[in-house]
């Protein structure tokens, strides 16, 4: 049977759908918001990294290449709800607004992606106590042109432009307090991001960024690390944000200068949350739904990380982008393909 | 927590790696499960209230007890550990979920036994005294101008009437009217407290910490123990006459 | 802070300890500013400062940390960067100097920092804010130098010698015993010239090479 | 191929020696030496404090003298110091468009010609280890220095930074954290190179007069190390070491006591001897800690 389920209308479900349908098999797509590009679409993301290129050149045409193929079925606001019978004939039923309405496919492919950490659970940065706050996915938004502030990076409290920012890496990833263990491994590259973006756009405003390592290990990363530091004086500290404060009506923030082995506290107009990922609420469900193993922190586990990596634990449903772990846009357009081959592959 | 079975920091302690004090400290229980690696982020030096104030880091702590150098443990339990309040900050933020009060907990604990805290806790000599001979911790006596010269004037006129204070303030409390104390406990509870000192063996403990001291006290100890035990002798000798 | 180390003996217990001692904040109340960063940038051989990412391997393979303790390169740039400028002062400007320009930390820098520059551009940085109240040793020696270059064109070490003691107050010393049976062993051997090489169109190199020096 | 050769200030002043048994040695295997003899002083450690610009300003003349008047491919220089601020130089021309227009603009203003950063610059010792090398050094050698036990040492500015010498990256030039093209060429005399661990660290010769003490402790550490692990000799590259190590050993001497005392040549003088020179003609009177000596119980001279 020629015809495949994708879970998910973001990046990886996108290229997935778009490189099936090339190949002639007749894809329904199922997004449960009304929009496509899942969080990249959501939090309005602006530049990529490392290049700066606009998300519009890449987000685009992935989804134009996918609405405009007649062989891709797209089901918004839809959900599935259960699953019957086996590889290669699985049983689905689609629920959206109208209803429920079971369809037969020859392979699942889920790619319902990840979620922002949601920094509440870290009391100690004051994350929705202090409104200027916010995580580095508000501030996606924030510089974005049509974002709501048409671009400008404005303070939520008093709508002025800050003076002194601060970036806190690591927040909700390398913690055991909050059960992510793991490295979400974009922070890093997102923040340096900003901060050139900020610095670009406001050069007299200080950005200084709270981190405790720079991993920065994909294509590029590490020479706008450098760049970062030495063409826009972006600041570097060594030493985890710790705390957050209000003193004299300014935030306040508490680090360790492990450089030096000093404590520091720095007044600062605005802090920027490096949230990390989690396993979205699609993910989760999906893997109830279809009845396919989880790793401990509630990511999809690969059949086989070294030798499957994009097959889950079940026959006939395969796993790609960041439901599988934390991932980045550029590497989840790379899951979308290489899943698509591996379906195509196994419908053979 | 799975980890409890193995962890692979303490296990070091099997390893021929560190010195005497080291593998002391490794031993205790509370290791394994205040250390579990350390990413140097600093989270718990930004919250420590004695690193603000100490030449004090938890974060080296947990680096030492990594590291393992001997020197360095044998200093940090000389000097730096006392400066930690026990406040248990870092053990609250610690991605790590690392605590280095436990740690600290445990070296305290350790220099004692060990004889390494005397110098540290020279200071606390006249407080251990009070306890010893009299049950109380603290004395208006102890806030005196001399031993707090930096203190300035008015706290010379304050100390110097001490007790009619005293005496106004605690009317009608029996006991209270003293500033060699906090008050005046009774002198069989004394005893019995000197009891517990030296049958636990904490005076022994004392002692490693206090030598001095505890030949001091001695003397005072053995004067109330005779005196006691007479009374309480006289007193059985008295009960037993008027049980016949 | 008041500290009272005298030992006394109240109720016959000796009184030792820190306990009555008022304590200082250690936290750094830092307003990070990039403004010594950007002055140090500005001198010869400080435009790399930039790119150091304290990594520490100058640091790690320095001379002078086994004779001179507490010699920092990682840290005079980390202080720079940050903006102590009251660090630097208080604890480092006589440190700064020391640097022998041994370049090892350059050539092994994983990020082209040229750091034995950078050093040299902080001390610099430091004499231009006249933090040292007096002229430093290093100061006068490149005054002179310089001063002989542009002029001769070529160095003579005696003289270079003769001037930097007599520019430090220290002419006595060169006039010692074991000074002089130097200089005159230097000058039997024919080893001090009275006069230097010639070299074509020389004044209106120095001339020019003034112009850039002012 | 056609050499210039940059003597630098020293070589003309209290490190004559050096200079004239670089002569007699490159004389004796055929390299021919031209000497640039307008050079002006190459700046040193001093000009690059001073003003950056200035700082290749005083190298690209001597490289320009060398190419437009003297006609020469590559200038060789036997000073360290010299070697690293021309290369520094030619480095900067090559990466740096600012500094390079600086340079040649500067050039013009001063009626000289237009160097543009492209002259090859070698060290003597390096030059002579590949054009020569030690194979041809053994069969010329007429007096073997048998029993001379020497500690080969190098200096700073030899091979470091790397960022302007392309150590590692020319396969000419020696290893930084461990060179042995000295090693070779000595033992190749018959002399008996030793192990020797202070061979590339720092004499503190820049701040010989600066800060004295300093500069002394590192001298003796060297010195000392020298003498421990048996050397009779040092041999060295560079005069602004010589000056450190030989001028100053007397004052070393006095403060960090007889272990730091021994004798220091330029390799030169020592290649030079293997091949039948005079002691005289080669200058091995000059140095202060007095070489005399243990080369005449050696039966060397």
């Amino acid at each position: 049977m020629k015809t495949v389920l994708v879970i998910g209308g973001g990046v990886t479900g996108l290229k997935a759908s778009h490189e099936l349908a090339e190949m002639g098999y007749n894809v329904s797509l199922v997004e449960k918001q009304d929009y496509l590009g899942g969080q990249v679409a959501k939090h309005k993301y602006y530049k990529l990294a490392p290049d700066m290129r606009l998300v519009s050149e890449v987000l685009d045409p992935v989804i134009k290449n996918v609405e405009s193929n007649s062989n891709i079925k797209v089901h918004k606001h839809s959900t599935i709800t259960s699953l019957s019978g086996n590889a290669p004939e699985f049983k689905v039923k689609i629920k959206n607004s109208k209803g429920e309405s079971e369809e037969s496919f020859g392979a699942i492919v889920v790619a319902t992606g990840f979620e922002h950490f949601d920094p509440t659970v870290k009391q100690e940065y004051g994350y929705s106590r202090f409104k200027d706050v916010v995580t580095n996915a508000e501030v996606e938004e924030l510089l974005n042109p049509n974002g709501p502030t048409k671009g400008e990076l404005k303070r939520p409290s008093d709508g002025k432009i800050p003076k002194k920012v601060a970036i806190f890496q690591c927040v909700g990833s390398r913690d055991k307090q909050v059960g992510n263990p793991y490295c979400c491994r974009v922070g890093c590259v997102v923040s340096t991001k900003q901060a050139i973006e900020i610095k670009e756009k406001y050069p007299d405003t200080e950005v200084y960024v709270y981190y405790m390592d720079m991993r920065m290990f994909g294509r590029g990363w590490e020479e706008l690390y450098g760049k970062a530091m030495e063409e826009y004086e972006v600041i570097f500290t060594r030493g985890r944000g710790a705390e957050v404060t209000l003193k004299n009506e300014q935030l306040s923030l508490r680090a360790e200068e492990t450089i030096m082995d000093r404590p520091i506290q720095h007044s600062v107009d605005m802090i920027i949350l490096a949230a990390g990922q989690a396993p979205g609420d699609g993910t989760i469900d999906a893997a109830k739904v279809l009845g396919i193993k989880q790793n401990e922190y509630g990511y999809l586990a690969p059949k086989d990380d070294f030798l499957s990596p994009n097959e889950s634990s079940k026959a006939g449903i395969f796993i790609a982008g960041a439901d599988k772990g934390p991932l980045d846009v550029e590497n989840c357009i790379v899951e979308g393909a290489a899943v698509a081959a591996k379906v195509a592959s196994s419908l053979k | 927590m799975s980890e409890e079975a193995k962890n692979p920091i303490t296990e070091k302690i099997e390893s021929t790696k560190g010195g005497h004090f080291y593998k002391e400290i490794m031993k205790d229980f509370r290791i394994k499960e205040s250390l579990h690696g350390c990413l140097n982020c600093g989270t718990c030096v930004a919250n420590c209230p004695a690193a603000a104030f100490y030449d004090y880091s938890p974060r080296e702590v947990c680096q030492m007890m990594i590291e393992g150098d001997e020197e360095t443990i044998e200093e940090y339990m000389k000097s730096k550990i006392w400066n930690c309040a026990q406040c248990f900050s870092c053990k609250y933020r610690c991605p790590k979920e690392n605590s280095a009060a436990d740690i600290v907990m445990t070296m305290r604990e350790i220099a004692v036994r060990e004889g390494l805290a005397a110098e540290a806790l020279a200071g606390y000599t006249r407080i251990a005294k009070l306890v010893l001979t009299r049950g109380n911790q603290l004395a208006p006596d102890m806030l005196s101008p001399d031993a707090f010269p930096d203190w300035g004037p008015r706290m010379i006129e304050l100390s110097s009437k001490k007790m009619e204070m005293r005496e106004e303030l605690f009317k009608g409390f029996p006991g209270m009217n003293v500033v060699d104390r906090a008050w005046a406990a009774e002198d069989f509870t004394i005893y019995e407290m000197q009891r517990i000192w030296e049958e636990s063996g904490a005076l022994e403990k004392v002692g490693t910490v206090f030598p001095f001291l505890v030949d001091i006290v001695q003397d005072d100890m053995d004067d109330k123990k005779e005196e006691m035990e007479a009374k309480i002798e006289a007193k059985k000798a008295k009960l037993a006459a008027a049980g016949k | 802070m008041a500290e009272n180390t005298d030992k006394m003996v109240i109720d016959g217990v000796e009184l030792v300890g820190i306990w009555k001692e008022f304590l200082p904040s250690r936290i750094l109340y830092e307003d990070v500013t990039t403004e010594f960063l950007d002055e140090v940038k500005k001198l010869p051989g400080g435009a790399t400062i930039a790119r150091c990412y304290q990594c520490g391997t100058c640091t790690g393979g320095c001379t002078l940390p086994e004779f001179v303790d507490k010699f920092n390169p990682r840290g005079f740039i980390n202080l720079v960067r940050r903006g102590h400028y009251d660090i630097l002062v208080s604890d480092y400007k006589d440190l700064v100097w020391k640097c022998v320009s041994c370049n090892r930390c350059t050539h092994r820098c994983p990020r082209g920092v040229n750091t034995q520059e950078v050093v040299r551009a902080i001390a610099k940085f430091l004499e231009d804010r006249k933090v040292f109240g007096k002229l430093t040793n290093d100061e006068a020696f490149d005054e002179i130098f310089m001063d002989e270059v542009l002029t001769d064109g070529r160095i003579d070490e005696v003289k270079i010698v003769k001037d930097f003691y007599s520019k430090t107050g220290r002419l006595k010393d060169m006039m010692s015993g074991d000074q002089l049976s130097l200089g005159f062993k230097m000058f039997t051997s024919g080893r001090i010239k009275l006069f230097g090489g010639k070299i074509k169109d020389w004044k209106k190199v120095s001339q020019k090479l003034k112009e850039e020096l002012q | 191929m056609k050499l210039g050769y940059f003597p630098g200030c020293s070589l003309k002043g209290m490190a004559r020696a050096y200079d004239e048994s670089t002569k007699i040695v490159a004389d004796g295997f055929g390299i021919e030496l031209m000497e640039i003899d307008d050079f002006n002083c190459c700046g040193a450690l001093e000009a690059k404090g001073s003003n950056e610009k200035l700082s290749y300003m005083l190298p690209a003349r001597v490289m320009d003298s060398a190419k437009g008047r003297f006609h020469v491919d590559a200038v060789v220089t036997p000073c360290n110091g010299c070697y690293h601020s021309l290369l520094r130089t030619n480095a900067a021309m090559n990466e740096n468009a600012n500094a390079k227009s600086d340079v040649i603009s500067f050039l013009k203003d001063v009626g000289y010609g237009s160097y543009e950063g492209d002259i090859d610059v070698r060290h003597f010792l390096e030059l002579f280890y590949n054009e020569v090398g030690p194979e041809k050094v053994k069969n010329a050698v007429k007096k073997p220095l048998k029993g001379l036990k020497v500690a080969s040492y190098y200096g700073c500015l030899y091979e470091r930074p790397k960022t302007i010498t392309k150590t590692g990256y020319k396969s000419k030039r020696d290893d930084s954290e461990n060179p042995y093209f000295q090693d070779e060429l000595l033992a190749a005399t018959g002399a008996e190179v030793i192990k020797f661990d202070a061979a590339a660290s720092c004499c503190g010769g820049a701040h010989a007069l600066q800060d004295e003490s300093l500069s002394a402790t590192l001298s003796a550490t060297i010195l000392s190390a020298a003498k421990k692990a048996g050397a009779d000799i040092l041999a060295l590259p560079c005069p602004l070491c010589g000056a450190a190590l030989d001028i100053k050993q007397p004052e070393i001497v006095k403060v960090h006591g007889e272990d730091a005392k021994i004798p220091v040549v330029y390799f030169t003088q020592l290649i030079g001897l293997s091949m039948g020179k005079s002691a005289k003609d080669l200058k091995l009177t000059d140095p202060i800690s007095n070489p005399m000596d243990v080369l005449k119980s050696k039966g060397l001279v």
